[in-house]
């Protein structure tokens, strides 16, 4: 025993260190987020320009929509490794129909093909009581080859004006896919914290036989979290496809490690049981912002991998323990 | 108990070379505490606390629920650290002290929340840490050391089993074993008969009084009192992270220790059983229940009635409790409440129906420990608080800050992180989720352990409410006591049946275990014996 | 590594990337910061010209060479800084790079090595109409892989057809094969599932179909990767021991295929080995004998005719809108075989993978 | 006891089907490793050949010395996302020294740099107390950064023989890589089963708190399995990079999905505490015969995500339930 531990000889009323501490690695995303902001504000004029932060949320729209879905997902105790390749079906299906059928059908389907390759997730992790970290690798690869299938292998351009309206659209200075963002962070915020349902994804990662024996129905609550992230991944990728006027299996490729990385990141318990949307949002912004730091300055690309990795570290060391492990 | 047989006093059974660096085998430890205090955020759960413990005792720490007995039993095993005061250890200050450099000393622990490798076997949870082992490389002769430490204790149980297939009990008897493998000088020994019979704590008792003659030291939480006036030398009342006074167990009587812990002396008796109106309507009906051991199981139950279910450990009544409920699948049988058919296919429609379980193992099954009180409470009836699917947080907040009044939990915080309550507010917390709203049938599964005296009478006055509101209770308890007094009929189960029905005001707990053996047609183990399921009534 | 152009080399005369990264990040700041807040690009060409380089992974032997070449016509010109952006072999970081990049407005120009040459137009269209200046190399920006005619307006397009190069590339099979009856050709793509690569694909077997005598009897993936090709064609080896001809689209294919033939004790000069990309490895195996063929690719001087072009337009000089680098580069064929390689002695491969 | 379960009806010591289930839920990858075995066989001549057998088992060594230490890092509770970062970090210093100084300090260096790399992960983790699968994911682009760093981003090519004995030698008809190979399961195996060490492993993924209450510093043991884990990267970098002579910081990448995908498709649970060396071995095979497969029955290439998706469904599907969840 010792009483020379500094921070635990603190008082615990005032704003002691201890409070700070706890503060910031309850926080510590948002207070990276905010540092970086200003650092490149001062670092580029080019940066605090309502272009280019409208460029950075738009651009990161489809990236932020799967992470929050994927958020619910690991909440209630999963992972899905198959968003990226759902984001590929969904892109050639809305791709192929645009050009066969009707450009705005191509869009409205690609989220509907998200949902349905998302429940089938969750009917066959609940189903065969698989762990949805490997059932979703299997999936990913099924559902990739299932997008190579669809194309032949080949690109579908869709060169209709029509299609692009969601990806490349504006309502006055705003793109459309911003509004979707806004719009899915609302929704997902209010799914988990506002309703019955979220409380239970809580219940569900938290402890699950607990949650059973309360009477949740724990197999549709996760089949639930599946098919959302699936959504997400259809939405994402109709957005995707409608920006660059054009399919092609490989469109997801990483996004699913990304949107988890983010989600983590973010600081939800890859245990499940908790985390918060903002979060995984947070996430999705600090690495944005490193990207576009790079791009807005003159930084040598050699060394972006470097930062965003030492970026990363930092944001866990502040939030360090938070979890107690 | 004739095979426990005591081993010459300075060799202990499982003691080999390498468990004994020294040669302070047999030699107990000797431990200070000088002013420790110990906050957790704003809970200051041990303040300012002196306490001396001899070696070679047995020292009792007894106190209410969130007392600082579990924080105090942690300080001196090295898992937490206090935040100001000294650790003596034989009257030198400890320097470094974890868990580990604990170990070093030779001073386990047995905590409260059983803390095993769930895939691990249960002779490698026994010697984990301490492996027969050469150079860093395994060797054999873990069986045989496992053989004789059973020989010695007389569990009985399977060495090769994991750990995540034994039943609770058997669970805190691995705690046990590993604490007593290690050879310590001191076991902290925090509340590890909860989960165990009469039978097996006694077992325990004896096992205590024979480390204790060795000259090892125990530290002994517990809120049996009877057992603590019984089995322990001193004892130490603490009252709000405090010590009341440390005295000898000769001094000091039920009625005091209490009187000390609660600060104000409290009604030990049972509350009043309550019988229902004749006329009562019958309010639960099983007929021909199957499913695992369970088999045609005939049950009834009427508005206003509290039926117990006594059996010895392992007849089944768990088993009975989750079919019930829909927890586990039937193979037949059907249960009706309020005459109508419950679907069995989960506790969902259960709930539905009004029927609700209280699970015995509370971190394991009863609380979702990333959530907080009001999340945990509200929980099975949440949609109660919603309106179209929408969380109303005020009404929860109402709904629990009662509940938080009603049982008297501590701290009274409705967003409380549950996780860090102390193990008998945990147990008050899992009660108020399953009586927040009045049931049809509550089926109540270990309802009160790990909870102190005025607690457990708080919860028996809560459960002769909820049946005087016309709920149908069914009891089940290892403290065949509790069964007695408060159930207006008594079930017997034996082998997953019901086997017959006794009436309590007329048979105690004595005569009940007698009709048990009775018809029990063999001993479940070879080992052990037949296995009594209650507590207090022959201590 | 699942990406087409992640040749995994660099060329030995490009010289270290850090210095070469670091003079242009150093040259472009210095105009950078008078430009910076300067949302209209053009007026930043009267002192001097920026240009981005839009790489479709910098950490690339290729792009690297390209990036040589376009700094090479950056000094020729004179007052015209670069810079290099590393598209990470994403099509998503090359897209929102490009947004970025034109909403920092610090460039006049850009030179883009796509990742998604379909996907990617409709930045490039933005760019344009911001009045920036953008060349293709590599591969044309557009929705059609087999033309490289402009198909974004204003693009300046330095690149190889794809299809009439892996037409040609089969023709040297079908030559090779004349006399021999049944000829059996492997052939080593990098990803079906990549558009260029079916294109590429559907070129070569097109052109072995026509002939009886040739017999496909195994298609690999080598996936831009030696020790991917080498796995494969240790495999292909084992359910088809013996044939004449090794056909693929990238040198690196190749590089990794050898190793396995040679293990498995084939007469390498007596067989037909075709590869792409005109690497320094396949230049020396051509000399060598052991390579037969490799479809030509010029990095460097693709990233410079594509660099001195967009100068001239920025500047308002006559310069070339299409430039096909099967005519443009050292050698001027699409395919470089021993004979080519004794018309030019001279020749130096551009880089290596 | 009922006699109406059939189940339970049948004596524990005949074969009953309940047996056979637990036995397929427990040796599923095997199974279905030895039925993809005879359907190759069958399906072409060239699969049974011992030059195709070591062949793959060859081909496969890098992946799965990685896999076998993985496991170790998954059993003991971790993750370990930077094995692919690690082995390019490996080649690039191998080709480096072995162009610059000497070929065979080349290869004696990747196994140690490796090394260096995975204890600077096991430290990070446990001394910032954070979770290794996002700490793995900055770390492996901090020393991607660093492998480009070091080549500048070019390949460096190695000519010499002695350089190449490593990953193309043979031993009479065995490569050394195979044998390399064989002597790794065995010694991960024996540390796994056969020593302390290894049993704490099992306990620190099982209930880290159960095993520092055992007085097992748990610390130390994250440590060494990350260790393990870059130690094994560095083998199989030296393995690879002396195969195809040249050295290139791209070289890993996506190999640490490969290794946790095998890991886990051998039935090494994924919340730790549980698993075998072997098992990872027969993860990495069947998806080694799958590729095969592919290879020598000359498939249509557009089929095998599919394929080995299916199978990997099909493997989990075998063993569904094995942990109950
Ligand atoms: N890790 C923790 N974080 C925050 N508060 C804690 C923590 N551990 C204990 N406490 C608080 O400290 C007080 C003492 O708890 P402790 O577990 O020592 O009580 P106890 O006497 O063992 O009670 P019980 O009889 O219910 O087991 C309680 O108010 C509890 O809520
Ligand atoms: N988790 C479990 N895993 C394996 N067997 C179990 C488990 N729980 C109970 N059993 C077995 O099921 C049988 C009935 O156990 P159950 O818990 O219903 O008995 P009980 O009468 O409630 O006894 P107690 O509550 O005292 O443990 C026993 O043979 C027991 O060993
Ligand atoms: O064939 C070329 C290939 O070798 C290189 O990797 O990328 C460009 C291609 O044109
Ligand atoms: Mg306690
Ligand atoms: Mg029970």
């Amino acid at each position: 025993m010792t009483t020379s531990d500094p921070t635990l000889a603190i008082g615990s009323g005032g704003l002691s260190l201890e409070r700070i501490g706890r503060w910031l690695r309850q926080y510590g995303v948002l207070v990276l987020l905010v540092a970086l902001f200003v650092a490149l504000s001062i670092g580029s004029d080019a940066f605090l320009s309502s272009r280019n932060l409208l460029n950075i949320l738009n651009q990161n729209t489809p990236l932020a929509i799967i992470a929050m879905a994927g958020t619910l997902v690991i909440i209630a105790g999963g992972f899905d490794l198959s968003t990226g390749a759902m984001f590929g079906v969904a892109s050639v299906t809305a791709a192929w129909v645009a050009v066969n059928i009707d450009p705005v059908l191509g869009l409205a389907i690609a989220p509907l093909v998200g949902l349905a390759l998302g429940t089938v997730n969750g009917l066959v992790i609940t189903g065969l009581k698989v762990h949805s970290f490997l059932a979703t690798i299997a999936s990913s690869l099924v559902y990739g080859g299932l997008a190579i299938l669809i194309t032949g292998g080949f690109l579908i351009s869709v060169p209709d004006e029509a299609f692009a309206a969601l990806g490349r659209g504006r309502v006055g200075p705003i793109n459309v896919a911003v509004i979707v963002l806004v719009i899915a962070m609302a929704v997902f915020t209010y799914i988990l914290n506002g309703t019955t349902v979220g409380r239970y994804v809580y219940a569900v990662g938290g402890n699950e036989e607990a949650a059973s024996l309360s009477g949740i129905r724990v197999g549709r609550i996760k089949v639930m979290t599946f098919a959302l992230s699936g959504l997400a991944s259809g939405v994402a990728g109709a957005i995707a496809v409608s920006r660059i006027a054009s399919g092609q299996p490989q469109a997801g490729a990483g996004l699913e490690l990304e949107a988890v990385a983010a989600v983590i990141l973010g600081g939800t318990s890859i245990y499940g049981g908790e985390g918060a949307v903002w979060r995984s949002v947070a996430g999705v912004m600090l690495l944005a912002l490193i990207q576009n730091g790079f791009n807005i300055l003159n930084a040598n690309p050699f060394y972006k991998d470097l930062t965003t990795g030492l970026v990363i570290v930092l944001a866990v060391a502040l939030s360090a323990g938070r979890k107690g492990k | 108990m004739g095979r426990l047989i005591v081993a010459p006093s300075t060799v202990h059974p499982m003691s080999n070379s390498s468990a004994s660096p020294s040669g302070e085998a047999g030699r107990g430890a000797r431990i200070g505490l000088r002013s420790v205090s110990k906050r957790f955020g704003a809970t200051q759960a041990l303040d300012d606390i002196d306490v001396d413990i001899d070696a070679g005792t047995i020292h009792a720490l007894v106190g209410e629920n969130g007392a600082g007995k579990s924080t105090l039993g942690k300080v001196v095993g090295g898992i937490h650290h206090a935040d100001s005061g000294q650790l003596l250890l034989d009257g030198q200050p400890v320097g470094r002290w974890d868990a580990p450099s604990a170990l070093d000393h030779r001073i386990a622990t047995i905590q409260q929340e059983l803390s095993l490798v769930p895939a691990m076997s249960v002779e490698r949870n026994v010697f984990l840490g301490m492996e027969p082992s050469r150079a860093g490389a395994l060797v054999g002769g873990m069986r045989e050391r496992y053989e004789a430490l059973d020989a010695a204790v007389g569990f009985g149980l399977d060495p090769r089993t994991p750990v995540r297939d034994l039943r609770l009990a058997d669970q805190q008897k691995v705690e046990i074993l590993r604490a007593i493998a290690r050879d310590a000088r001191l076991v902290v020994m925090d509340e590890p008969t909860s989960s165990l019979t009469q039978d097996e704590a006694d077992r325990l008792h004896e096992i205590m009084a024979r480390l204790r003659a060795e000259g090892r030291t125990i530290i002994y939480v517990s809120h049996f009192l009877d057992e603590v006036l019984r089995w322990a030398d001193r004892v130490t009342i603490m009252r709000d992270g405090r010590v009341v006074r440390t005295a000898d167990t000769a001094e000091e009587t039920k009625d005091s220790l209490v009187e000390g812990m609660l600060g104000q002396p409290v009604e030990l008796s049972f509350p009043p059983r309550i019988s229902p109106a004749p006329e009562a309507p019958v309010v639960l009906e099983v007929e021909g229940l199957s499913g695992g051991i369970v088999e045609d199981v005939d049950l009834t139950i009427r508005s206003g009635e509290v039926v117990g279910l006594a059996g010895l450990v392992g007849s089944g009544r768990t088993e009975i409790a989750r079919l019930l409920f829909g927890a586990d699948p039937a193979t037949s049988g059907v249960v009706r409440v309020d005459g109508t058919a419950v679907d069995l296919h989960g506790p969902w429609s259960a709930i539905d129906a009004g029927l609700v379980m209280l699970p015995e193992d509370r971190r394991g099954q009863g609380l979702v420990m990333t959530q907080n009180v009001r999340e945990n409470i509200t929980l099975p009836r949440l949609r109660h608080f919603a309106r179209r699917g929408r969380v109303r947080r005020s009404d929860e907040r109402k709904a629990t800050r009662s509940a938080i009044e009603r049982l008297d939990i501590t701290p009274a915080r409705v967003n409380g992180e549950l996780q860090h309550y102390s193990g008998g507010n945990q147990q008050k917390a899992l009660f108020a989720k399953w009586t927040l709203r009045p049931p049809r049938v509550l089926i109540l599964d270990e309802p009160t352990r790990g909870v102190d005296v005025g607690a457990k009478r708080r919860i028996y006055e809560a459960l002769l409410e909820e049946a005087s509101n016309g709920a149908a209770v069914l009891l089940i308890s290892s403290e065949l006591e509790e069964v007695v007094e408060l159930s207006t009929r008594v079930h017997l189960v034996v082998d997953g049946r019901i086997t017959g029905e006794v009436d309590p005001t007329t048979t105690d707990a004595d005569e009940i275990l007698k009709q048990l053996f009775g018809t029990t047609p063999v001993a479940p183990d070879p080992h052990t014996g037949p296995t009594l399921p209650t507590k207090a009534s022959s201590a | 590594s699942t990406d087409p152009l992640e040749n995994d080399t660099g060329a030995e005369d490009v010289g270290t990337a850090d210095t070469v990264a670091g003079d242009a990040t150093d040259a472009a700041e210095e105009t950078g910061d008078d430009t910076a807040a300067d949302t209209d690009a053009d007026s930043a060409s009267d002192d001097g010209i920026a240009i981005a380089f839009f790489a479709s992974s910098s950490q690339n032997g290729y792009n690297q060479a390209t990036y040589e070449g376009i700094q090479e016509a950056a000094e020729a010109a004179g007052g015209v800084t670069t810079e290099i952006f590393d598209g990470e072999f994403s099509a998503d970081v090359q897209f929102n790079q490009i947004e970025d990049v034109i909403a920092s407005g610090r460039f006049d120009g850009f030179v883009v090595v796509p990742n998604d040459t379909v996907g990617i137009a409709s930045a490039v269209e933005e760019a344009i109409a911001s009045d920036i200046g953008v060349a293709t190399a590599l591969f044309p920006i557009g929705p059609d892989l087999g033309t490289i005619e402009p198909q974004v307006e204003g693009i300046i397009t330095a690149a190889a057809p794809v299809e009439p190069q892996s037409a040609e590339l089969a023709e040297g099979v079908v030559d090779y094969c004349a006399d021999i009856d049944p000829c059996r050709v492997i052939i080593l793509i990098g990803q079906l599932q990549f558009p260029f690569d079916n294109v590429r694909y559907e070129a070569m077997t097109s052109v072995l179909a026509e002939h009886d005598n040739i017999e496909l009897v195994a298609t690999g993936e080598g996936n831009y990767d030696r020790d991917q090709s080498l796995t494969v064609m240790q495999d292909l080896i084992q359910a088809n021991p013996e044939f004449e001809v090794l056909l693929s689209n990238a040198d690196q294919h190749v590089a990794g295929a050898l190793i396995a033939l040679d293990e498995a004790g084939f007469d390498i000069p007596s067989m037909y080995i075709a590869g792409g990309g005109a690497t320094e490895t396949a230049i020396e195996g051509i000399r060598a004998g052991r390579w037969d063929a490799t479809a030509t690719s010029f990095p460097a001087s693709e990233g410079r005719l594509a660099a001195e072009n967009l100068i001239a337009s920025l500047r308002g000089e006559e310069f070339d809108q299409v430039i096909n680098m099967n005519e443009a580069g050292a050698i001027p064929s699409a395919v470089i075989t021993a004979e080519t390689l004794e018309e030019h002695p001279d020749f130096e491969a551009e880089w290596d993978g």
